[in-house]
C-alpha cells in the first residue's frame, strides 16, 4: 500500500455539506447523476442564523437553538469537486435561510476497504 | 379446572332457582335461595378493583412518556414498585388502620391495627365478599403513591422515594381516609366525597407538594434570571395511552364506589356514573384545549390529556348526583384549572414534572367544593373543612418525613448523576439504550 | 363510601331472597323481588361500554404507530379531542338523534332534537339503566369518528378535522343509525346489521373516504410517474398494540350488542358472539399473513394488523348465528380483502394512511353482505339496499362538509408544514423529540 | 340493535322474578324461573376471557420490548400470529382433544378428534354456556404459545416458530391438560393445579427449553472464555406495559378458574383469589427488587419484572386456599427464583431472551410443589408425580417437533441475516425505522 | 465560482471537538458570544480512556465501551480560529476525565449556499 | 497555547472510516491493540455501490437507497497512521460489496481539553 501522503500532496476533496433535510434525495439523485457514487450522511442538529425561534411547552417559552439538518460527506476526485460542490449548491436551495453551507477540505489518501483500491480508484 | 367444573355445575344447578320438582324439598329444607346481591356486589368490586388496577399502569405509562428519557427506567422502576409496596402495606397495615369497624384506637380519628385477614366462609350479611373490598380498597391506596412519583420525577432517589411510599401507602393515607370511609370523625361531620377527589387524589396530591417543595427542581429547570426551562417529555405516545388508560380504569375507580350492584337502584346508580365520569373527563379534555389555543394558539397535546385528568379529578368527588350537563361544566372547570395552574406553579418555582398538584390536588379542591352544587345534605363549609382539615394532616404528616428521609438518607441524587440521568447513574439501566438520545 | 357500604349492605339484604323471618313481612308488604335482568342487562352495557370506550385507545396507538414519526404528536391530539367530542356532541344532539322512540321529526328518516337526559329512577321495564345504554351507544358513535382520522392523517389540519367530527358525532352517525338501530326505515326494510359493519365501520369508512378524495394524497406518496413511495409507520410497536386493544375491545362491541343478559338464552348469545368475533379476528389475520408471504415472498406485519381488524369488521354484521366455521371464512375473506384493496387505493391515488378503507368500509361491505348466509329472514337485496342508501348518504353528506370546510378555512397545511411535519408545524411539540427521527 | 333491545327489554321482564300480578300466571305456566346461576358462570368466563385475551398483549409487549430494535417486528408478528393459530386449531383440534367428556380415544390418556362446536341452545345442566367455556379454555391454549416465543426470540425463523404453535396449540397442550383439567389420568391420581402453574405455565416452559438447547444461543451472546455478552432489551416502556397488561390478565386467568360464580361461596372464592393473586404479584416484584439491590447493589427493572411474573405463576397453582400471607411467601420465593435461576441458565450456556424459563417453568413447579402447604388432600408426591410427568411428555414431544423441523426446513437464519437482525432480513420491515438504531 | 482551492491556499479553518453533552449548551453560548455564528452539532458514542467502566443486566456483567458525547463541528476564520479553540476548551473543562479533544483542521473552501458568498463570507 | 498551525506544517492525522456496523467491536478491539486510545463514532446513513436494494411495503415496492453504516474518526500520530489505516482495511474487510472507505486527512492541531496537552500528546 502506498505510503499515508503528506499534507503537500493533495490527491481527492472531501466536500461536508449540511442542507435541509427534506433536500436530501433531490440532492443525492443530483449528485448520482453527475457520477458521485457514495456518501455519507448524518443526522445532525444544526446552529445558526435560522436558530432561536421560541416554543412554548406547558405554558413556558422556550428558545429552539438548533434546528434539525442533514449533514453530507462526500469524497471526491479533485477533478469532480467543483461541479459537485456547485450541484449541491444549486439543488439544496430554496433562497430561505437555513439553506446550509458547503465546506470543501483536501483529502490526503482515500481507500476502499473491500479491494485496497486507492484515491481515485477508491471512489 | 374442568373436574372442578361438574361441582360448579352442580352447586350452580341447585343455587339455581328451583326447577318444579327440587322447589318443594328445597323450601321444605328451607334451603336460603341464593343471595345474588352479595354476588353482584361482590362482582362491582372486582371489576372495579381490576380497573383501578390498570391505572397503575396508566400513572407508569404517563409518567414514562412526560419525562425526559434518561430517567425513564426509573420512573418506570418506581411505578411498579410503589404499587407492590402499597399491596402489602395496605394489607399488613392500611386495610384495619383504614376500616376498623367498632375498633377504633382513637374513636373516628386513629383505626385498629392489625393484619387483614379475609379467608373464611362469606359473611352474607356484610352484602359482599370480604376478599373483594379489600382488592378494591387496596387499588384506592396504590393510586394515591401514584400521583407522587410523578411530581418527583427525575430527581429524587429511588429508596427514599420508596420509603416515603411505605409511609404513606401503610399509614397516611389509611388514616385521612379512615375519617371519612372508616366512619370516621369527617364522616360525622358530614363531610362528602363519594370515590375521592380529596381522599384519595388531593391526598396524593399534598404528599407531592410538600415533596416538590422540600427535594427542590430539577437542575436547570428554572434559571437565575427567573425564566421557566421546559423539558419536554420523551414520548408522548406513552403519555397519551397512559391518560386514555386512567381514563378506562376511573370508571372503575367512580362507578364501583356506589359499593352496590345488587337492586335496580344500584345498577341505575353505577351507570349514571359512569356516564357522568366519561363526560366531566372529555369536557376537561375540550376546555384545556380550547383554552391553550386561545392563550397559545396552539393546542398542547400534554395540558389535553391534564385537562382530561382534571376533569375526572373534579366530577370524582360527586360523579352520581349531577346531570350529564353537570358533569360537563364540573369537568370543563377541572380542564381550566390544569392549564392555569401548571404555569403558576412553574412561577413559584414548584417543579412538578407531569402536573400531578393541578390535576389531582387543585382539580380535586374544586371537585369537592362542587359537591353541593347537586347533592342534597352537602354544604361548602364541611366540605371546606375537610378539605382542610386532610391537606393540613397530610402536609406536615408528609413533611416530617421527607425532612427525616433528607435528612438521613437524602433525597437527592449528585448533581453529575442527575445530569446523566437517574438510569444510568443509579440504576445503570437505560429504557431505550438503542436509540440516541 | 365505607358508610355507604353499610347501607348497601343492608339495601344489598333487603333485596336479596328472603332469610326465614324477613320472609313472611316482605311477602306481606308484597315488596317487589328484585329483577336481576335489570342489573344484568345493565352490567351487560357498561361492560361493553368500557371495552368499547377502550377501542379509542386502540385507534390512537394503531394510528400513532402507522404515521411517520413528524406527525405521531398530532395523531394523538385527534385521537383524544375526537373522542371527547363524540362524547358532548352524542350528548347534545346524537342519542336522541339516534333513537328518537315515537318523537321521530320525519317519521323514520329523521329523529328527534333533544338533549339527552339519563337522570331519575329506573325504568324497570325498559330492562335496563338508561344510563348504561347512553355511554354503550356513545362509544359506538366516538368509534365511527375514530375510522376518519387514520385516513387522513399527516396532511389535514387539526380544527377542520375536529370541525367534521362535530358534524359527524352529532347528525350524520346518529342519523344514518337511526334508520337501522333506531327503528327507522332501513329496519322496516328487514336490513339486518347487527353491531354495526355498515352502520359504523362502513359509515366511518364512507366520510374517510370522502375526505381522502377531496384532500388529496400526502406529498410524495405519489411520483408524477405513477410510482408509489411507501412511506413506513414510525412504530410497529405501537401499531401492534393498538389491534390487540381493538381486538379486545371488539368482544365488547359486538358482545354487548345483544343488549341483554337477563336469561340464560342471552348470556348463551354473548358467549357465542364472544367465541366467533374471536374466531374471525384470528382467521382474518392468518388470511392476511399467508396471502403477503404468497404474494410479496414475506410476512408483512401491517397486512396481518389490518387483516385481523377486517375480520372483526367482516364479522361485526352477523356474529351471533355463524358457526365457529362460518365466523371463520367470513373472516378470513375479511383479511384478504384488505391485502387485496390496500394496493388497489394506492393504484387509484388515494391516500389512506392506515388501511382504513379497506378494513372498515370494505370489509364493511362484505359482513354486511354475509350475514343472509347464516342469518335467517336476512336478504341479499335488502342487505344491498341499506349499504348502498347509507353509502350515498354518507358520501354525499360527507363530500359536502368537506367542501364547505375547505372553502373556508382550508383543509391542508402548507406544502413546506407538511414536509415540516404537523408536530413542530402547527402544535410546536414533537412526539419523541429525544430521537433521531 | 334498538329494535332488537325492545325484544330484550320484554324478555328481561318476563325473567325477572314476578310482579305481584304475574306471579300467578307464572306459577301457573310454572314457567321455570330463570337460573342466574347459569349466567353468573357464564359471565365469569366471558370476564376472564378477555383479561386472558389480554395476556396476549402484554406477552407481545413484553417481548418486543426485551429484544434488540433490530427483532422487534419479527417478535410482534410471532406473537399476534401464534394467538391466531391457537385460535384456529384449539377449535380444529384443541378443545375435544383435551375435554372429551365421556369421548376418550384411549381413556384418561389421550381425547376425542373432532371439531368443537358452540352453537345450539345453552345446556342449563351444564351450568354455563358452552361458548364461553370454549372461549375461556382457547386462551389458555394461547397462553402456552405465548411463553415459547420469548425464549427463542431473536434467532428463530417465522416459519418453523409457528409450525410448532400449531403442534403445540392443537395437540401437545391439549393432551397434557386433558390428563387433569379433561378429568384423565392425572385428575384421578389426584394433582392439583388450579389454575395451571404446571398445564400452562411449565408447560410452555418445557417447550421454551427444549427449543432454545436444540436452537442454541444467539450469535454472540457467550464468547469462547465463556463471557456473557448482554444485550439489553431494545424499550422497557413496553416491557413494563407488557408486565402490567400480564398482570391485569392473571387476574381473570386465577379468578376465572374458579369455573362458577353462581353461588355466594363461588363468589367469595372469586375474591380471595382476586387478592391471593395480587399478593403473590406485589411479592414477587419486592422480592426481586430488594435481592437485585443485595446482589448487585442496584436495582433492575428486568429482573422485577420477571419476579412480579414469577410470583404469579408461582401462585397459580393454589390461588384460593393460602392467606394472603401465604400468598405472599408463596410469591416472594417465585421471585427470587427468577433472580436466581437468569444467571444460572447464562451459565449453563442456555439463551433465554426474556427469562420465560425461569419464570414460567422454575417458578411453576415451585408453585406446585407449593400447593399442599395449604390445600388439603394434596400431595408432595402426586404435585411431583405431575411436574415431572407433564415435563417428560412435553420435553420429548416438542423436542421431537423440534428436531424435525430443524432437519427439514431449518430453524435458523444465516449468521448474516441474525447480525443485520430478522426485521431487515426475513421480514424486509423495521419496526422503528426513522430512529436510529 | 471560485475554483474549489488547492492545499496551498488555507482559507477558513474547521474545528472538531468531542465534549460532555451536558457542556453543549454552555460551550454553544460561549462560542456565540465571541462571534461563532454557527455549528454541526452530532451525538457520538466517545472512545477513549474514559471508557471501559462495567455494568451488570440481568446478572450478567459487561464492559462499557463508549461513552457519549456531543460531536461539535465549526468553521472559523482563520483569525478567529485560535480564540473558538480557547473557549472550547475553557468551557468544556470539568478537570475530570472525558472531557473531550479538540482538533483543528484546514478548510480550502467554504460556501453558504442561500447566496453563494465564500470563505469568510460564508460564515 | 501554541499557534494553531497553517496547513503547510502537518502534525497529526485523521482517519475516517465508514464501515459496516457489526464490524465495529472487532474493528475497535484491533485498534486499541495497535494503541490507538480514542476515537468517536457516529452512526450514519451510507451511500455507495451497495445501495438500492428495494423493499415491498404494504405491496408498494420502494428502493433503499442507505445502508446503515459506522463512522469512524480517529486522530492518530503520522506514525501510527499508515498502521492504524491498514488495520481497520484488514479487519473491517468481508470481501462483500459495501465494506466501506477509509479517508485520511491531515490535522493542523489537536488539543485535549482536559490538560490542554496538544498534538502527539493530546492522543
Ligand atoms: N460556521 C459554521 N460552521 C459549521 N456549520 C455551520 C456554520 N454556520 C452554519 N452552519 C450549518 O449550516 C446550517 C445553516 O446555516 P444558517 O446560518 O442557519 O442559515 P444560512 O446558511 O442560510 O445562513 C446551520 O444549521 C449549521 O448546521
Ligand atoms: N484519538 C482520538 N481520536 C478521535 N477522538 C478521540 C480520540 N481520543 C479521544 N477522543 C474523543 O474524546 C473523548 C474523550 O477522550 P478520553 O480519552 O475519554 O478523555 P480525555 O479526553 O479526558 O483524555 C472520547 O470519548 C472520544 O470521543
Ligand atoms: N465517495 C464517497 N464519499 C464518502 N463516503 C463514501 C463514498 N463512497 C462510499 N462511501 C461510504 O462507504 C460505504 C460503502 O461503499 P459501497 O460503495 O457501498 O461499497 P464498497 O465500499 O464495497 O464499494 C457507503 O455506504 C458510504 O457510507
Amino acid at each position: 500500500m502506498r505510503r499515508a501522503g503528506s499534507a503537500r500532496e493533495t490527491v481527492v476533496k472531501l466536500i461536508i455539506a449540511a442542507i435541509k433535510p427534506f433536500k436530501l434525495e433531490e440532492v443525492r439523485e443530483a449528485l448520482t447523476t453527475l457520477g458521485v457514487r457514495g456518501m455519507m450522511v448524518t443526522e445532525i442538529k444544526g446552529f445558526g442564523s435560522q436558530s432561536g425561534h421560541t416554543e412554548i411547552y406547558r405554558g413556558a417559552e422556550y428558545a429552539v437553538n438548533f434546528v434539525p439538518k442533514m449533514r453530507l460527506e462526500i469524497v471526491v476526485t479533485d477533478a469532480l469537486a467543483e461541479a459537485a460542490v456547485e450541484t449541491i449548491a444549486a439543488t439544496a436551495k430554496t433562497g430561505k435561510i437555513g439553506d446550509g453551507k458547503i465546506f470543501v477540505l483536501d483529502v490526503a489518501q482515500a481507500l476502499r476497504v473491500r479491494t485496497g483500491e486507492i484515491n481515485d480508484d477508491a471512489l | 379446572m374442568k373436574t372442578g367444573m361438574k361441582i360448579a355445575g352442580l352447586s350452580a344447578l341447585i343455587a339455581g332457582t328451583a326447577l318444579p320438582l327440587m322447589a318443594q324439598e328445597a323450601a321444605a329444607e328451607a334451603a336460603p335461595a341464593v343471595n345474588n346481591a352479595f354476588i353482584f356486589n361482590t362482582l362491582l368490586f372486582l371489576i372495579g378493583g381490576f380497573l383501578v388496577f390498570w391505572m397503575a399502569a396508566g400513572f407508569a405509562m404517563l409518567e414514562a412518556g412526560l419525562v425526559r428519557s434518561k430517567n425513564v427506567t426509573m420512573q418506570l422502576t418506581k411505578n411498579i414498585a410503589l404499587f407492590a409496596i402499597a399491596a402489602i402495606m395496605y394489607w399488613l397495615v392500611g386495610y384495619n388502620l383504614m376500616y376498623p369497624g367498632d375498633g377504633w384506637s382513637m374513636a373516628g380519628i386513629l383505626g385498629a391495627f392489625s393484619i387483614a385477614s379475609i379467608q373464611g366462609d362469606p359473611a352474607i350479611e356484610a352484602g359482599y365478599a370480604t376478599g373483594s373490598d379489600f382488592f378494591f380498597q387496596l387499588m384506592f391506596c396504590a393510586t394515591t403513591a401514584s400521583i407522587v412519583s410523578g411530581t418527583l420525577a427525575e430527581r429524587i432517589k429511588l429508596w427514599p422515594f420508596l420509603i416515603f411510599t411505605v409511609v404513606l401507602t401503610g399509614f397516611l393515607y389509611p388514616i385521612e381516609a379512615s375519617w371519612q370511609w372508616g366512619g370516621g370523625w369527617l364522616s360525622e361531620a358530614g363531610f362528602s366525597d363519594f370515590a375521592g377527589s380529596t381522599l384519595v387524589h388531593a391526598t396524593g396530591g399534598f404528599a407531592a407538594l410538600a415533596g416538590a417543595i422540600i427535594l427542590g427542581p430539577r437542575l436547570g429547570k428554572f434559571s437565575k434570571d427567573g425564566r421557566v426551562n421546559p423539558m419536554p417529555g420523551s414520548n408522548l405516545a406513552l403519555a397519551t395511552l397512559g391518560t386514555f388508560i386512567l381514563w378506562l380504569g376511573w370508571f372503575g375507580f367512580n362507578g364501583a364506589s356506589q359499593l352496590a350492584l345488587g337492586t335496580e337502584a344500584d345498577a341505575n346508580a353505577v351507570a349514571i356514573i359512569f356516564a357522568n365520569t366519561n363526560m366531566a373527563a372529555a369536557a376537561g379534555a375540550i376546555a384545556a384545549m380550547l383554552l391553550t389555543q386561545a392563550l397559545y394558539k396552539k393546542v398542547d397535546l400534554t395540558m389535553l390529556l391534564n385537562g382530561a385528568l382534571a376533569g375526572l379529578v373534579a366530577i370524582t368527588a360527586g360523579p352520581l348526583d349531577p346531570s350529564l350537563f353537570g358533569a360537563l361544566w364540573i369537568g370543563a372547570i377541572g380542564g381550566i384549572i390544569a392549564v392555569v395552574v401548571v404555569p403558576m406553579l412553574d412561577k413559584m418555582k414548584i417543579d412538578d414534572v407531569v402536573g400531578a398538584i393541578p390535576v389531582h390536588l387543585v382539580a380535586g379542591f374544586w371537585g369537592t367544593m362542587a359537591v353541593p352544587f347537586y347533592t342534597e345534605g352537602a354544604s361548602f363549609g364541611t366540605q371546606l373543612l375537610g378539605f382542610v382539615a386532610i391537606g393540613i394532616f397530610m402536609l406536615v404528616a408528609s413533611s416530617v418525613v421527607w425532612f427525616i428521609l433528607k435528612a438521613t438518607m437524602g433525597l437527592r441524587p449528585s448533581e453529575e448523576d442527575e445530569v446523566l440521568g437517574l438510569d444510568k447513574a443509579e440504576l445503570g439501566l437505560e429504557a431505550y439504550p438503542e436509540f440516541k438520545a
